[in-house]
């Protein structure tokens, strides 16, 4: 079934980049979000419900490495890939219906579904070697993203912007790659499931760094709001949706899981990094004028919940940041579909350049906004709150820390959440409330259904979280996800 | 100090200052005789080693061959016989430097290695010991440096070729 | 005219059910002393639609209901004009929603859900006017302010899961029975920082007066039967699991102690009829804390009860004065006697309640109240004897001011000369009329403590002839200028501590634009200098190359002989 | 004899060599530069053969050979000089290079 | 594993610098002077070299293995030679004779086993390469090029034999084997040795362009015709990188102590300036000429773990995928500087949408060196040489490799966005030159990349089946 899935990805991926140049626009979109819709149900599809690693595919690929062609969901990757292959669909219905911003051509399509296929690959990697191909191989593509269908107005900054990404990510995964060579000698396989349990400070700590570039976490966080201020909206979408989420199922697979005893000594920087990332985010939130870029440094606060919570390595805090990490991609993928849509119709993201009143201008896009912020604010009963709650139990539980830094990082972590509530208030005021000033390139959101598509399941998470959380069950901290099977 | 040795400190001081004229000189004419000279100086040290053979050799193909070539060079490209102010390159003093570093550093070394070892020269290199020992275990390398002085030839006059059709 | 209607017949539908479900529970076992069996413990989140309705819990959730049914009734006049009125009417109704969720759960998570979803429903009707700025700054430092205090109960859930490996809060009452308070401490303060947080108490007491620019209704609901009530019923609700701690006993006496006498005289010395009786609702609720710390929590919770009527009634009628007047400040009103007498009688009644003036309802419930705090000074509850007695003078002395106050207020309001000629509408006073009958109805059945009302009743009519002495003149300056400026206690929070995070906030994002990149911009400026110096190698002159061999052949060598 | 003796004309040798071939200008000049290493080179060689007094004489044969690759190199460079100056009328390096 | 000193592996060279002889012959005798009537014994001789390959040795012998990777370099030199039949003055026959002396010395490099041969051999590598570097009609640039490599390459020959001399003159002996029998020894003189060891390395580091001994690879690869450039960056560094291989893993194994160091940090200048310099490049020739410096660190970094297996074949794993790379990029180079008479990155704008057949696999070329996805090889080949690294204990050096490849992707993927970019106007001088037979060479540009496209799906064809 993943194989199937991500088969149907290469051949719609392979036909949009051979499509002659009329076939654009609208059908290729289509062409993309049916591929991406039908990857879903495989996706769904390949879940066996079973306790264990299901769909699993293992063939030979490099014998003298001992690295297979080795594929399995289990109750971590599933929900992550399943976000992966709906919000792609999003995109692509976006690029069809939205109307605004870069024409939808047959390749950007084709690029987004590469970067879709890498990332559910990487998910669904079970050989290390095989993770780190997937891993890479979106990279390029998101770089012609980012560079070709970015910020129309400023040709030199989206390419600035997305050299930059691509230069930090790229050092962050060969310092990955390095981490990942040493795991290997010493456990002399690259099967994660044989890995496991290996002794590795070194390596736990090149896997940590590398993929701290990418989720990020502070100080290595400068590239992404660059990244997003540039980026093209369904990039934005599919950045923070998705590539984020490769750094966090990087550290809990290879990191808490894979290397658990060497991760606990490390794991008191990953969580003080963590905490820092959430209040540095916050405070820079409070005076931003790009909306595009608050949204990006809210990403990087929120993904200082994921690594707090994967850092406590509890099973509450592990399943909390997993549920953070999928909370994030819906309630992220949401913010930023609008702050890309207002960038698409106006040309710019600026909080002052907007203007006041959207309640009053442009009333669907005022309402989405507002929703989207209660989410991203952790409001409990939407998706976002579980994620920091799980996060501060994972702390309060101590875990791997030791209490009074845990504690410490609780009592800090929490201040987030008010600056999260300030600066959501404040755009709140700046842009929606107030005297209404419209102009005259004032459109309201035409994509609604993206919207609608959204806020459901983030409220049916945010409403019953077990439905996620049961996946995770208690294996999320054994060795039963991955070793049954074998 | 016994005659060979007198004679060998004798042949060096001839062919260092003969190799220092002969980097050094402005008469490239000149330069090219103090080469023979130094070259003839190494093969008298050659033969004081026991190295008879190669003293031929080296008089032949050096002395005969090399340096005739050299001055036929310097004549067929119209080179200046005279005295020739901007002789040396900018580089010099680097290069003087490099080579003062070369010497030293190998003179260090092998006072480092061999300060208290002597020549006693039993076992001459004559002509049919060279060749029994090249005949019987480099031969590989005998017969692949055969394909070298071939190539070298074609390269040669293909080298030579290229430049006058470049007209 | 018609299409508000449908508001008004889904919350009515809304009302019905909750009464048909709260009011067979009002006669079941005490609040206190039921033991739940069944707890099934769990460790990662569960939402359950458990629910577990006491008493106490029905009376709250009728107060609400019956209280909410009215302000929508209400609003169908007030509001009727209103651009927005649907978006406003609707979230009345989740709010109301939120409410029962809060009171009738069993589930802290869903507690939770409904207290947050109450003080987001509260910012969006604060900042329903949007246009005006004192809405909009005043419904974000509601939110902001009422969301740090959220974290405490945030916090608190996060221990109790962790202590008792449930979040059914019955599973905990059971858990803290068996094994008794454990973490109590810790609960109990965090409980209490959200519950300070919600229902305006010092030192976090200062978002509720700024939430006043909302339309008139929603403050009567929020600030009267439902939101900041709601603070109180949760305090009393998990008291089971931190009861017995004194320090936190101690420190919520404290708190309530501080804040009902400030607030008090915070409203005596308003201008502003709305936000007058905004603090006298802060002081209010001061009095229901003050009885749960006494260890009297049902009477704390029969106090919200009576005190979310006649402050609803109080509201809505100033809601009334308002339409007619155009303005809340008392500067405009007087003489209203005779021009609003709907509103006048009614009031006069929530006034009456407010002071404590026999018969009214209000009367009954805070001697219930003065008579718990007696009964801690007899040192038999976690309550220090001390700190009890201190609570106890200050409640009384409250009572002298809220009477005063509440005299003052009715004087300016409805005294003097009449002026112009207003209207009434009947979908206004309707419920008023309905909350003054309540006021008076529900002190049926109240018992009463004879020395206690003999005392309260002395206090309160001194505050009444003290202020009918000092009629609408201001207090003296020394103590009505600090008063008037509400002591200064506003400043930090909506100067200070935003002035300051914005400060650190700036100082943040310039380091991040300009600062963090150092490493990679440095990397980059020295690998083009790098880069220029290894080409600039490449001049084409061969000796230079050859030259560069020699110098890196003596390097390579002192590497290989320092490496031996 | 001291083996040393040879050894040290072989490094003075080698180093006048090596400075002119990066100082002389004339390329027909930093040839002899080239050859007077590569005599240094055969000095040290055969000076090791004397001393070891092995039967293989590998020192010797590979003087031999230094011998003969030194005449293919010369014979090559003084190709290259000529067709340099045949291409650009100069055998000075510098002017060369920047053809 | 074991490296037998077997004359038997001579056996291709031999039939190489035959044939070439044939090659030069039949030229010269041939009525009509005809490029594929003096290509066709060349390419047959090195069939042969495969043939007799196939029959002596097994594929898990290094030396073997190596001989392969220049077996089939060479060929694909020769087929993308063609692109250069067209002019009239370049001598077939001699330039068939060059190349396959050139190549049969690589061969003989590879198979040596004594320092002797290795310094025949070297030279017998690299005096046909001058001369096929100056083979560059009508462009004085290609004298130039000839003699700024044959200034450098005879300095660095003379370091190499000083080194050899010393060698020689602290064990007594040239052969690999008695080698590492007598550096055991205790009695030799350490510091002579130490000397001895790096200076006979440098000659060979130099062949790979390794810095410090880089400085002739940029000018000698612009000024060089294309595909003789692309045969410098990868039969002859295929030989210098086998025959340092064979010498550390045998004959001076017992010196690592000395040569660890100097190759680590050889590598690590190499990876680190080549890339940096190549960053400001701004033409295809020059871009991949700084990347070959580059890749030299990337190529001799495993070396340091060359007494482990995975050290030894690391090595070899990665060149092979680095010269079929290369050459196909060469190759293509080649073509498009026939056709439009640059290779600068103005001339090279949307090649991938007017000629995909040039473009992409220029393209996938460069992502294979950078060692990107969709080009998993040069991933995988990246994988391969930081494994021993690490193994070894040099965790820096992974960490500097690693950086690398960093600085690497940056200009890497400048040349792949240059290609599928859209040209800003139609470049000039397409039809102004005489067409060209392109056609053989760029179907090699299409199997080269075809090969690199399989290996990127079934990597383990190559790295199962090498050492």
């Amino acid at each position: 079934m993943i194989v199937a899935a991500l088969l149907v990805l290469l051949a719609a991926t392979v036909a949009l980049m051979a499509a002659p140049d009329r076939f654009r626009g609208r059908s290729a979109a289509g062409l993309g979000a049916a591929a991406s819709a039908l990857t879903f149900v495989l996706l769904a599809l390949a879940w066996d419900g079973k306790a264990s690693t299901s769909g699993e595919v293992d063939v030979a690929w490099i014998d003298v490495l001992n690295a297979r062609f080795h594929l399995g969901l289990d109750g971590v990757s599933w929900p992550l890939a399943l976000l992966t292959a709906f919000l792609t669909v999003l995109c692509c219905w976006w690029l069809a219906r939205s109307g605004a911003g870069p024409a939808p051509s047959a390749r950007f399509v084709a690029l987004l579904l590469v970067v879709e296929g890498s990332s559910i690959g990487v998910f669904a990697s079970l050989d290390l070697l095989l993770f780190f191909v997937f891993f890479e191989l979106a990279l390029i593509p998101m770089w012609f993203v980012i560079a070709y269908w970015g910020d129309p107005k400023d040709q030199a900054g989206r390419r600035r912007a997305a050299t930059r990404f691509l230069l930090f990510t790229v050092t962050g995964s060969a310092v990955l790659l390095v981490g990942i060579v040493v795991v290997a000698i010493e456990a002399g396989s690259l099967q994660i499931a044989d890995v496991q349990g290996t002794h590795s400070v070194l390596a736990a700590s090149l896997i940590a760094i590398g993929l701290a570039v990418k989720v990020p976490i502070v100080p290595l966080h400068t590239w992404l709001p660059d990244a997003h201020g540039k980026a093209p909206t369904v990039g934005s979408v599919l950045l923070a949706g998705v590539f984020l989420k490769l750094g966090t199922y990087g550290l809990i697979r290879l990191d808490v899981q894979m290397l658990p005893s060497a991760t606990a000594e490390i794991a008191p920087y990953l969580a003080a990094a963590g905490v820092v990332g959430i209040i540095w985010a916050g405070l820079v939130c409070l005076v931003q004028d790009d909306l595009k870029r608050l949204v990006a440094y809210s990403s990087i606060g929120h993904m200082g919940f994921v690594v707090l919570a994967l850092a406590t390595m509890t099973e509450a805090g592990v399943t909390g940041a997993v549920f953070g990490s999928v909370a994030h991609g819906l309630v992220t993928g949401l913010l930023f579909f609008l702050a890309g849509g207002l960038k698409d119709v106006h040309g710019t993201a600026s909080l002052t350049a907007l203007g006041r009143g959207l309640y009053e201008r442009t009333r669907w896009f005022a309402v989405a906004l507002l929703v989207a912020g209660l989410a991203t604010m952790g409001l409990p009963g939407l998706a976002g709150f579980w994620g920091e709650y799980l996060s501060l139990r994972g702390a309060y539980e101590e875990g791997a820390l030791d209490r009074s830094l845990a504690w410490t990082l609780l009592g800090v972590a929490t201040i987030g959440i008010v600056l999260a509530t300030a600066y959501v208030a404040r755009f709140v005021r700046m842009l929606l409330q107030g005297e209404p000033t419209p102009i005259d390139t004032d459109r309201d959101l035409r994509a609604r259904g993206v919207v609608v598509a959204l806020v459901v399941p983030i409220l049916v998470l945010g409403l019953w979280p077990t439905l996620l959380t049961d996946l995770l069950g208690s294996g999320v901290m054994g060795t039963s996800l991955l070793g049954v099977g074998r | 100090m016994s005659l060979p040795e007198a004679v060998f400190l004798i042949l060096s001081a001839v062919a260092v200052a003969s190799a220092v004229l002969a980097v050094g000189s402005h008469q490239l004419v000149h330069a090219a005789l103090w080469l023979v000279v130094t070259l003839g100086a190494v093969a008298g040290c050659f033969v004081l080693m026991t190295a008879e053979l190669l003293a031929w050799v080296q008089v032949l193909v050096y002395v005969g061959a090399v340096v005739v070539l050299v001055v036929f060079a310097l004549m067929l490209t119209r080179s200046p016989t005279g005295s020739q102010s901007a002789e040396v390159t900018r580089n010099r003093p680097l290069a003087a430097v490099l080579g003062l570093l070369a010497t030293v550093g190998l003179a260090a070394t092998v006072i480092a290695g061999f300060r208290h070892e002597r020549i006693t020269g039993r076992l001459p290199g004559t002509a049919a010991s060279i060749g029994d020992a090249l005949f019987r275990e480099w031969v590989l390398a005998f017969e692949v440096l055969s394909v070298v002085l071939l190539a070298a030839l074609v390269a040669a006059i293909v080298i030579s070729r290229s430049g006058s059709e470049n007209r | 005219m018609i299409r508000r209607w449908p508001y008004v017949a889904l919350t009515a539908v809304v009302a019905v059910a909750v009464a048909i479900w709260a009011i067979p529970e009002l006669d079941q076992r005490a609040f206190f002393g039921y033991v739940p069996t069944n707890a099934t413990p769990t460790m990662l989140p569960s939402l359950s639609l458990d629910t577990r309705v006491l008493p106490d819990s029905a009376k709250v959730m009728l107060l609400a209901a019956g209280v909410t049914l009215l302000v929508q009734v209400y609003s169908t006049a007030y509001m009727g004009k209103d651009r927005r009125y649907r978006s406003y009417a609707l979230l009345i109704v989740l709010f109301l929603v939120a409410m029962i969720a809060v009171v009738a759960t069993d589930n802290l998570f869903v507690l939770l859900i409904g207290w947050e979803v109450m003080g987001v429903c509260s910012y969006l009707l604060i900042g329903h006017w949007w246009e005006q700025p004192q809405s909009r700054a005043g419904a974000m430092k509601a939110l902001v302010v009422t969301r740090f205090g959220d974290l405490g109960l945030l916090v608190a859930i996060v221990v109790i899961g962790q202590t008792y490996g449930t979040y059914s809060i019955t599973g905990a009452w059971v858990g803290a029975a068996d094994q008794g308070q454990q973490h109590g401490t810790a609960i109990g303060l965090l409980v209490l920082l959200a519950v300070v947080g919600k229902s305006a108490q010092v030192p976090l007491q200062t978002w509720l007066p700024d939430a006043m620019p909302g339309p008139t209704p929603i403050t009567a609901l929020i600030h009267a039967a439902t939101m900041v009530a709601a603070g109180v019923y949760v305090f009393a609700r998990l008291l089971p699991l931190y009861g017995n701690d004194t320090t936190v006993m101690t420190a919520l006496a404290v708190v309530s102690g501080v804040t009902m006498l400030l607030a008090a005289l915070f409203a005596l010395v308003q201008h502003d009829l709305k936000r007058a009786l905004a603090w006298s609702t802060v002081s209010q609720l001061a009095y229901m804390f003050a009885a749960i710390a006494a260890g009297a929590a049902d009477v704390g919770i029969s106090h919200l009860v009576s005190h979310g009527a006649y402050k609803a009634l109080l509201f809505l009628g100033c809601g009334v004065v308002m339409h007619a007047v155009g303005t809340s400040a008392l500067s405009a009103m007087g003489g209203l006697r005779t021009t609003l007498p709907a509103t006048f009688w009614t009031m006069t009644i929530g006034f009456a309640a407010l002071a404590g003036i026999i018969p009214t309802v209000g009367f009954f419930t805070k001697d219930r109240v003065l008579e718990s705090i007696h009964v801690a000074t007899h040192g038999e509850t976690p309550l220090p004897g001390g700190v009890a007695w201190a609570l106890l003078v200050v409640a009384y002395v409250t009572v002298f001011v809220t009477a005063a106050y509440a005299m003052r207020l009715w004087m300016l309001t409805f005294l003097g000369l009449p002026s112009k000629q207003h209207v009434e509408p009947p979908s206004m006073t309707w419920p008023l009329v309905a909350l003054g009958v309540a006021c008076l109805a529900l002190s049926i059945g109240e018992p009463l403590d004879l020395d206690t009302a003999a005392l309260s009743t002395l206090v309160a009519l001194a505050g009444i002839a003290f202020a009918w002495w000092r009629q609408d003149a201001d207090l003296p300056g020394p103590v009505q200028r600090p008063l008037a400026a509400e002591l200064g206690l506003d400043h930090p929070i909506t100067r200070l501590i935003p002035a300051g995070t914005i400060g650190v906030a700036r100082v943040a994002d310039a380091a991040d634009r300009e600062g963090i990149d150092v490493y990679p911009r440095g990397g980059a400026v020295l690998a083009g200098l790098v880069s220029s110096a290894v080409r600039a190698l490449q001049t084409g002159r061969v000796q230079v190359y050859a030259s560069v061999i020699a110098v890196g052949a003596f390097v390579v060598v002192l590497v290989g002989v320092i490496a031996r | 004899m001291p083996l040393l003796y040879p050894l040290l004309l072989s490094s003075a040798l080698f180093g006048i060599g090596l400075y002119g071939v990066l100082a002389r200008r004339n390329a027909v000049m930093v040839l002899v530069g080239v050859e007077l290493m590569l005599n240094a080179v055969n000095l040290q060689l055969v000076a090791y053969d004397a001393w070891f007094a092995e039967t293989l004489h590998t020192g010797q044969v590979l003087t031999l050979f230094v011998i003969a690759l030194a005449a293919a190199e010369i014979g090559l460079g003084l190709a290259i000089v000529m067709a340099m100056f045949r291409a650009t009328g100069s055998i000075d390096v510098d002017e060369a290079d920047r053809a | 594993m074991s490296i037998p000193i077997d004359w038997a592996t001579a056996g291709p060279a031999v039939i190489v610098a035959t044939s070439a002889l044939v090659a030069l012959m039949v030229d010269a005798f041939w009525p009509r002077r005809s490029w594929f009537a003096s290509s066709l014994p060349l390419l047959a001789g090195l069939v042969g070299g495969f043939v007799e390959l196939g029959r002596t040795g097994s594929v898990d012998d290094v030396s073997a293995a190596l001989t392969f990777v220049i077996l089939a370099g060479t060929v694909l030199v020769l087929v993308g030679a063609t692109v250069m039949s067209d002019e009239d003055s370049m001598p077939p026959g001699e330039l068939h004779l060059l190349l396959g002396s050139a190549a049969s010395g690589a061969l003989v490099m590879v198979a040596a086993r004594d320092l002797v041969t290795l310094i025949v051999a070297i030279e017998l590598l690299a005096l046909p390469s001058i001369a096929l570097i100056g083979l560059r009609q009508g462009d004085r640039r290609g004298i130039a090029s000839s003699w700024t490599f044959f200034l450098t390459s005879v300095v660095s020959t003379a370091v190499t034999l000083m080194g050899v001399a010393l060698l020689y003159g602290s064990t007594g002996t040239l052969t690999y084997a008695g080698l590492s029998r007598e550096l055991v020894d205790p009695a030799v003189p350490d510091a002579v040795v130490a000397v001895a060891v790096v200076l006979t390395l440098v000659g060979l580091l130099f062949k790979l362009g390794a810095v410090p001994f880089h400085a002739w690879v940029p000018d000698t690869y612009r000024g060089a015709s294309v595909v003789i450039a692309g045969f410098l960056a990868s039969v002859s560094k295929a030989g210098a990188l086998g025959a340092l291989l064979v010498l550390l893993a045998i004959g001076l194994s017992p010196v690592d102590d000395v040569w660890v160091p100097v190759i680590a940090v050889v590598a690590t200048a190499s990876m680190t300036l080549g890339n940096l310099a190549a960053l400001r490049e701004r033409d295809g020739v020059g871009m991949l000429a700084w990347s070959s410096v580059a890749q030299a660190g990337f190529l001799v970094a495993p070396a340091t773990a060359v007494l482990t297996a995975e050290g030894l074949s690391a090595p070899l794993q990665y060149l092979a995928v680095y010269a079929l790379a290369n050459l196909v990029g060469f190759t293509a180079l080649a073509v498009v500087l026939r056709t439009r008479g640059s290779t600068s990155y103005d001339t090279l704008t949307g090649l991938a949408r007017s000629e995909p057949w040039l473009g992409v696999p220029l393209a996938f070329v460069a992502l294979t060196l950078a060692g990107f996805p969709p080009a998993v090889i040069g991933l995988v080949t990246k994988y391969v040489v930081l494994r021993p690294v690490v193994d070894d204990g040099l965790t820096w050096l992974a960490v500097v490799m690693a950086v690398n490849v960093m600085l690497g992707l940056a200009y890497y993927l400048r040349l792949v966005v240059v290609l599928v970019s859209r040209p800003a106007d139609e470049p000039d001088g397409i039809t102004s030159r005489p067409a060209a037979p392109t056609g053989l060479a760029t179907a090699a540009v299409a199997v080269g990349t075809a090969a690199l496209v399989v290996l990127s799906v079934l990597p383990g064809l190559l790295i199962d089946h090498l050492p």
